[in-house]
């Protein structure tokens, strides 16, 4: 059944938190290349799809692929170094250090305990750094505190720091959440040139960012799919005005 | 001379040689033999507290049971101590003996095997630091890839001071039971408890301790540092940033263990004796006091903030017998309510910007103060979050 | 040995089991409540339990020396007078010291230490370094023969007794009460407890105080067993821990299995091995299980 | 009786006769006895006055044992003082609190020798307190007069051991109760430490080889234990005609209640125990142990005209509520000891007063007739008590003899 081409191919997937279904018997196939949108009302179990799939959550069935190996039950930072990348819904990124060091923090090497006690800044991680500073637009802030970026600078900071670890599949839990409308447009700019060389799962609730972003939209509901397709397709589909964009 | 100012405060070594002028100069220079002797014995509690430092205050996990590793590195060293004070002739009065006179008592009538490596030096000091250490990482291991944390893992850590204080007081025939290990006279011949062996010693424990600081804050500034610092504040970024969590915080638990293990060794040679007392919770609980009253984020400060209370038990026992414990509560309790982030934090949450704010009114530049650890903007709050947020709730 | 020697002494011994678990409910209740719902690390725990003590002492001596005719009945009044002490201080504790801690819940227990080192000294210049015996009335004192040969002791009956009404009491106010409404509220979520119009502040102290004043009653009540001095409290306060943690500490309901467990497992390997090594093996297998279900017997499960 | 103390008995008189000639206290003996020649070792000794150390736990979990012995030494110092002090010296005592924690007193009693130059110390109280010590007392040659009952094994040039050794205080006892209770099986508990350990050992050899008796039971808990039941338990299994218990610190007032909760009280059950004395009893209260029975060397209600003065002048001091225990006791001795020493010695300067020690006797003491051993330990009568509702121990019995303090007694180790 499962189609190797796929990325990312969850089947069956179900976990209950004391019997309620958090997720039920899901099935989900992202494309190569492929940026794919999650919408749904609070509740649906977006949120915990994106924490199943990267190991936060453990799930009760199904399975999930990842380039045809399964890691349902792989450890959370096997699952990154298998290629997954993971963003919060809050920014979550090292306040107190500056926004160089958050992205060299990330930088895929010395990842043991040891090889980090033997981790040099070379000249590869600088100009790696430096690279992606210049794709999230935060070169300029290098050696500024984290703690002191606006909200939206943060949001871009933590994709930044995925960035640096080159994820085939990239998972973005409401990332313009908060965002000006300027920051939006910088940030659906940046989306679509990062998905260019890799497969994006986005959670988002602006209807205005996803028509311009998504690939594809699934739209979920109660731990299910309750529409999948092009945006337009799902707009008019009756199910989802009826649970969804209806109320 | 400006090269070397700007060297210091590059590698943030301000803290450190004033500490290193505190104790190697200040005060051998102003100390009559007896209270270095027991400055020498407070600086091996600060081998813990830089443990504590690296370990709560830099990657935010609290052991309540710091006193077992110290404990341990202590008894290392006794057993090799005791072994030597226990030659045929000096015990000759015992029903066996060479044997140490507790196990005589004990009616033992030979030293048990795992007593016999205690006679080699090489072996006793590589004992100190890898017994702690060892013991460690059985505990934290199993911990942490269990995810314990936070409370849960402080009061297991009491559980196993508990453990092993019972074992020690109950196993008298080859431990020395409630009194502990006594009666230690010689190391390879050399009387350590000589006038000269005392400065001797103190001298070696001092450059032991700031080395050991030293090699602390090498580690802080390297990636594995930065690492077990964003793991404080966010675990989970770190963890889905492709780091095994678990092994980061394995290592700042035995690297605490192994410095706690060092001090109790440094204390064996300076005291005399290592006794079970130092095993259970109350000194453990006592160590981390010290810790916090100093800063818990800042490894000199750490060590100060020992000096400090140690001194402030010795002077207040002496002066005030009877009033002493309500002045070491209103300390314990006027840091952590006051200064959260002990003196350390109080020199640079108040004085070094009051200092700033003078140099400015004198119109002269203001270089960045080399702050000796970490930033003086992060909070001491992530311990353990509590849920702030309403994501933290199920959907 | 003949059987029916047998029997009493697996009786007693039963009986022994029950009354440590009761013994180690009641010290871990006022625990479970301070500790497990509201995270404050509380080591001034067994001081609360030594106000408790005293407590019973002073009306001893006030029924001795002043009211001989209720040196029979003293005691009960006693239990309740140490619930209100023990109360008041609590309170007077949270409002000092432990509001300004709650976003440092390991700074609690920091302050807690000092608060009980200070504790123990005013003990100390109160009642005098000694030891103190309160006079317990006799009908407390003895042991209950149904027949030859099988005692069972009055103070463990009467300690198990006090320990299932508090424990239903405070199950029930918890969960039947507005109090354990808003404490569950305002441990569920602090900020949706203030929006909903919950004095967060108020139920804090309220739980802080009622916590305090459960630990005087045991206190209290471990006159009849223990002993009373200023550092008395002080041989209960890691039990008490691991009680509470063994048990999961979101659940009232897990400290009591876990008081039962621990009771059961300690007072039967004492039986048949000797004391110390009992104590070693209980504390092992509460770190074994601990180390396999970290959350303890009781969690609640959330996504997290 | 002892020349040597009759001597020191002298000096007394002459310094009282001194006294009130002179009629100011001590001149003509600092004027015979210059302080160059009483002291040569540098302690800190003036011609007014001589300073001694006191050591023991006021906080912590050992003050409620060791306040007695801090009382009766701060009793026996000032009746010294009273009587001119020692060779026309007034006692000045510099106090330490050891804070029941081992570290602490091995610091304070190096503080005390090397700092203060203290002439002699007074004090600790368990035997891990006094181990730690040790080698400070013989690092920098102190003295130190160590009140407490303990487990013996140990003979230091520079302590004085003012409490029974382990089988004065068993022996004798055990012997008793085979006679006069006709006990044949025991049962022997205790804390888990050495004290009770080495004692119960004393005690297993003594009764299997000598009395052919049976140990039917030892059992040891640890220290702070508070519940006794299953213990209690196996006592009732083993049925034994003797329990002969040895439990410590708060545990003692555990394991005696809930011994009387469980029906086994000292009109069913013959129990012999060496660690209650009177100040253990304000904890455990005399209803709960009575009819027990307590082997040591001192009870508060001895009635001899020695006994009487002390105990009333204690009282006079400390209240009329204050007891006495067989430690308090012990300590009290301790200055009057280091005094008839010092006075025997014509010197402070410890060697001299150690070597003056042995045969120092003291016809007045409130346990009665004692005299210091060459082995530092003390010759003194072993007594049985039985332990009453009002917490005090009535004595039932005493050994006809002094006793001989063996701290390495052979054929029991």
């Amino acid at each position: 059944m499962s189609n190797t081409d796929f990325v990312l191919a969850i089947e069956d997937l179900t976990v209950s938190f004391d019997g309620f279904k958090a997720i039920d018997t899901l099935n989900l196939y992202i494309d190569r290349e492929e940026l794919r949108v999650i919408i749904g009302p609070n509740g649906a179990g977006k949120t915990t799809l994106l924490d199943l799939i990267c190991g936060k959550t453990r799930a009760s069935g199904g399975s999930i692929k990842f380039k045809n190996t399964e890691i349902t039950r792989m450890a959370e930072h096997k699952i990154v170094r298998a290629g997954v990348g993971r963003k919060f819904q809050t920014p979550s990124i090292y306040e107190n250090l500056s926004v160089f060091k958050n992205l060299e923090v990330s930088f895929p090497q010395g990842r043991s305990v040891f090889g980090a006690l033997r981790f040099k800044t070379s000249t590869e991680v600088i100009a790696r750094i430096h690279a992606v500073a210049e794709e999230i637009g935060l070169e300029a802030l290098l050696h500024t505190e984290a703690g002191l970026l606006s909200h939206g600078q943060k949001q871009w900071l933590e994709i930044g720091m995925l960035l640096m670890q080159e994820p085939e599949l990239l998972m973005l839990d409401e990332p313009i959440a908060g965002m000006s409308a300027r920051e939006r447009e910088l940030t659906a700019e940046l989306l679509q040139r990062i998905c260019r060389k890799r497969s994006m799962i986005v959670i988002e609730h602006d209807m205005e960012f996803v028509r311009r972003i998504a690939h594809k939209v699934t739209v979920m509901h109660q731990g299910k799919i309750l529409a999948e397709g092009s945006m337009d397709k799902v707009q008019n589909d009756a199910k989802v005005i009826d649970v969804y964009l209806g109320h | 001379m400006n090269t070397i100012k700007t060297w210091i405060h590059q590698h943030q070594l301000g803290g450190l040689l004033a500490l290193a002028l505190l104790i190697l100069v200040i005060l051998p220079a102003g100390l009559d033999i007896f209270r270095l002797n027991l400055f020498g014995k407070y600086l091996t509690y600060g081998f813990v507290s830089i443990g504590l430092v690296m370990l709560w205050g830099h990657s935010g996990i609290l052991s309540l049971g710091q006193g077992v590793f110290f404990g341990l590195g202590g008894y290392c060293m006794a057993m090799f101590l005791k072994l030597e004070a226990s030659d045929p002739i000096s015990t000759r009065i015992q029903s066996t003996p060479g044997i140490p006179d507790f196990m005589d008592w004990n009616q033992l009538t030979a030293l048990p095997l795992w007593w016999q490596p205690f006679h080699s030096l090489t072996f006793t000091l590589l004992a100190v630091v890898l017994v702690p250490t060892l013991l460690a990482f059985c505990i934290s291991f199993a911990m942490f890839k269990r995810r314990v944390s936070g409370v849960y893992f402080a009061i297991i850590t009491q559980a196993v001071a508990l453990i092993l204080s019972v074992l020690i007081i109950g196993q008298q025939g080859v431990t020395g039971g409630v009194n502990g290990i006594t009666d230690l006279k010689t190391l390879l011949g050399w009387d350590i408890r000589s006038n000269s062996a005392r400065y001797i010693l103190y001298f070696a424990n001092a450059g032991l301790l700031l080395a050991c600081i030293w090699g602390c804050m090498w580690i802080q500034k390297t990636k594995l540092g930065t690492l077990l610092l964003a793991m404080r504040d966010k675990e989970d970024r770190v963890q889905f940033s492709g780091y095994d969590v678990a092994n980061f915080k394995v290592f700042a638990f035995c690297l605490a263990a192994a410095l706690s293990g060092i001090g109790g060794a440094m204390f064996t040679l300076q005291v005399g004796f290592m006794s079970p007392s130092f095993v259970g919770i109350i000194p453990s609980i006592e160590m981390v006091i010290f810790a916090a009253v100093g800063g818990r984020l800042s490894l000199v400060g750490a060590v100060v903030g020992t000096l400090l209370v140690n001194l402030g038990r010795s002077y207040f026992s002496e002066s005030f017998p009877d009033l002493w414990l309500f002045l070491m509560a209103a300390l314990f309790i006027g840091v952590v309510m006051a200064f959260p982030n002990g003196l350390a934090g109080l020199l640079d949450s108040h004085i070094k910007p009051w200092l700033a704010r003078r140099a400015a009114s004198r119109q002269t530049p203001v270089a960045a103060t080399g702050d000796p650890v970490v930033p003086a903007s992060i909070t001491p709050t992530q311990d353990l979050p509590l849920p702030t947020t309403i994501q933290a709730q199920p959907e | 040995m003949s059987f029916s020697d047998i029997l009493n002494i697996g009786l007693m011994q039963g009986f022994a089991g029950l009354s440590l678990f009761a013994v180690l409910l009641l010290m871990g209740l006022g625990l479970a409540i301070i500790f497990g719902q509201m995270g404050v690390i509380n080591m001034a725990h067994g001081e609360f339990m030594t106000i408790g003590a005293y407590t019973v002492y002073l009306f001893s001596w006030l029924a001795d020396n002043r009211f001989p005719r209720f040196s029979q009945t003293y005691f009960l009044v006693a239990i309740v007078a140490a619930f209100v002490i023990a109360f008041a201080v609590g309170w007077l504790v949270e409002w000092a010291l432990i509001r300004h801690l709650y976003k440092r819940p390991l700074d609690t227990l920091l302050a807690t230490w000092g608060l009980s080192l200070g504790m123990q000294q005013v003990f100390r210049s109160t009642f005098g370094p000694k030891e103190v015996s309160p006079t317990l009335p006799d009908w407390l004192m003895g042991s209950w023969a149904p027949h030859e040969g099988l005692d069972i002791p009055i103070n463990g009956l009467f300690v198990l007794a006090l320990t299932l009404v508090i424990t239903a009491a405070l199950l029930l106010a918890m969960y039947k009460s507005r109090w354990g409404l808003r404490v569950r509220a305002t441990v569920a979520n602090r900020i949706m407890a203030n929006a909903s119009g919950i004095d967060t502040r108020k139920t804090d102290r309220l739980t802080f105080a009622i916590g305090c004043g459960v630990a005087g009653v045991a206190g209290a009540a471990f006159t009849t067993i223990g002993s009373t001095g200023p550092t008395s409290g002080s041989l209960y306060i890691v039990d008490s821990f691991l009680v509470v943690t063994f048990g999961g500490a979101a659940h009232l309901l897990g400290t009591v299995v876990s008081a039962f467990g621990i009771a059961q497992t300690q007072s039967i390997s004492e039986f048949f091995l000797t004391g110390s090594m009992a104590k070693v093996l209980t504390l092992l297998l509460i770190v074994f299980f601990l180390m396999i279900r970290p959350q303890g017997l009781f969690a609640s499960k959330v996504r997290r | 009786m002892n020349t040597d103390y009759q001597a020191g008995r002298r000096h007394v008189l002459q310094g009282l006769i001194a006294l009130a000639l002179a009629g100011v206290s001590g001149l003509n003996w600092a004027a015979s006895l210059p302080t160059a020649k009483v002291n040569t070792t540098k302690l800190a000794v003036t011609d007014s006055e001589v300073v001694v150390g006191q050591l023991h736990s006021a906080t912590g979990t050992m003050a409620i044992s060791e306040t007695g012995s801090i009382q009766a030494e701060q009793l026996a110092i000032d009746q010294i003082n009273a009587a001119g002090g020692v060779l026309g010296r007034k006692i000045r005592v510099i106090k330490e609190d050891g804070a029941s924690d081992w570290p602490t007193f091995a610091e304070k009693a190096k503080k005390l020798l090397v700092n203060d130059h203290v002439a002699t110390v007074f004090g600790c109280w368990t035997s891990a307190s006094r181990k730690a010590v040790l080698p400070v007392f013989e690092k920098e040659n102190g003295l130190l007069y160590y009140p407490t009952f303990y487990e013996g094994l140990e003979q230091s040039k520079n302590v004085i051991y003012t409490g029974q050794e382990a089988t004065q205080q068993i022996l004798w006892g055990l012997d008793w109760a085979a006679k006069e209770k006709k006990a044949k099986t025991f049962f022997l508990v205790g804390s888990d430490y050495i004290w009770p350990r080495t004692s119960h050992k004393i005690a297993r050899k003594h009764i299997e080889n000598v009395l052919k008796g049976k140990v039917v039971g030892e059992e040891y808990y640890p220290l702070g234990q508070t519940n006794f039941n299953s213990l209690i338990n196996k006592i009732k299994v083993a049925k034994p005609d003797a329990v002969f218990a040895i439990i410590v610190g708060g545990s003692n007032v555990s394991f005696y209640k809930q011994l009387k909760a469980a029906g086994i009280t000292g009109s069913k059950q013959f129990l012999l125990t060496t660690s209650v004395t009177e100040d253990e009893l304000l904890g455990i209260g005399g209803e709960n142990a009575q009819g027990f029975y307590s082997s040591v060397k001192y009870f508060q209600s001895i009635d001899n005209p020695n006994n009487k003065a002390f105990v009333a002048a204690f009282k006079a001091k400390y209240g009329d509520k204050a007891v006495i225990g067989d430690v308090t006791q012990a300590a009290y001795l301790g200055p009057w000891l280091w005094k008839a020493a010092v006075e025997k010695a014509g010197s402070f300067d410890v060697d001299k007063v150690v070597a003056a020690s042995p045969g120092i006797e003291m016809a007045n003491a409130p346990e009665g007739y004692v005299k210091i051993h060459a082995n530092h330990h003390l010759w003194s009568k072993s007594k049985i008590g039985q332990i009453q509702a009002d917490g005090q121990i009535k004595m039932v019995a005493e050994s006809p003899k002094l006793n001989e303090p063996d701290p390495f007694p052979k054929g029991y180790q």
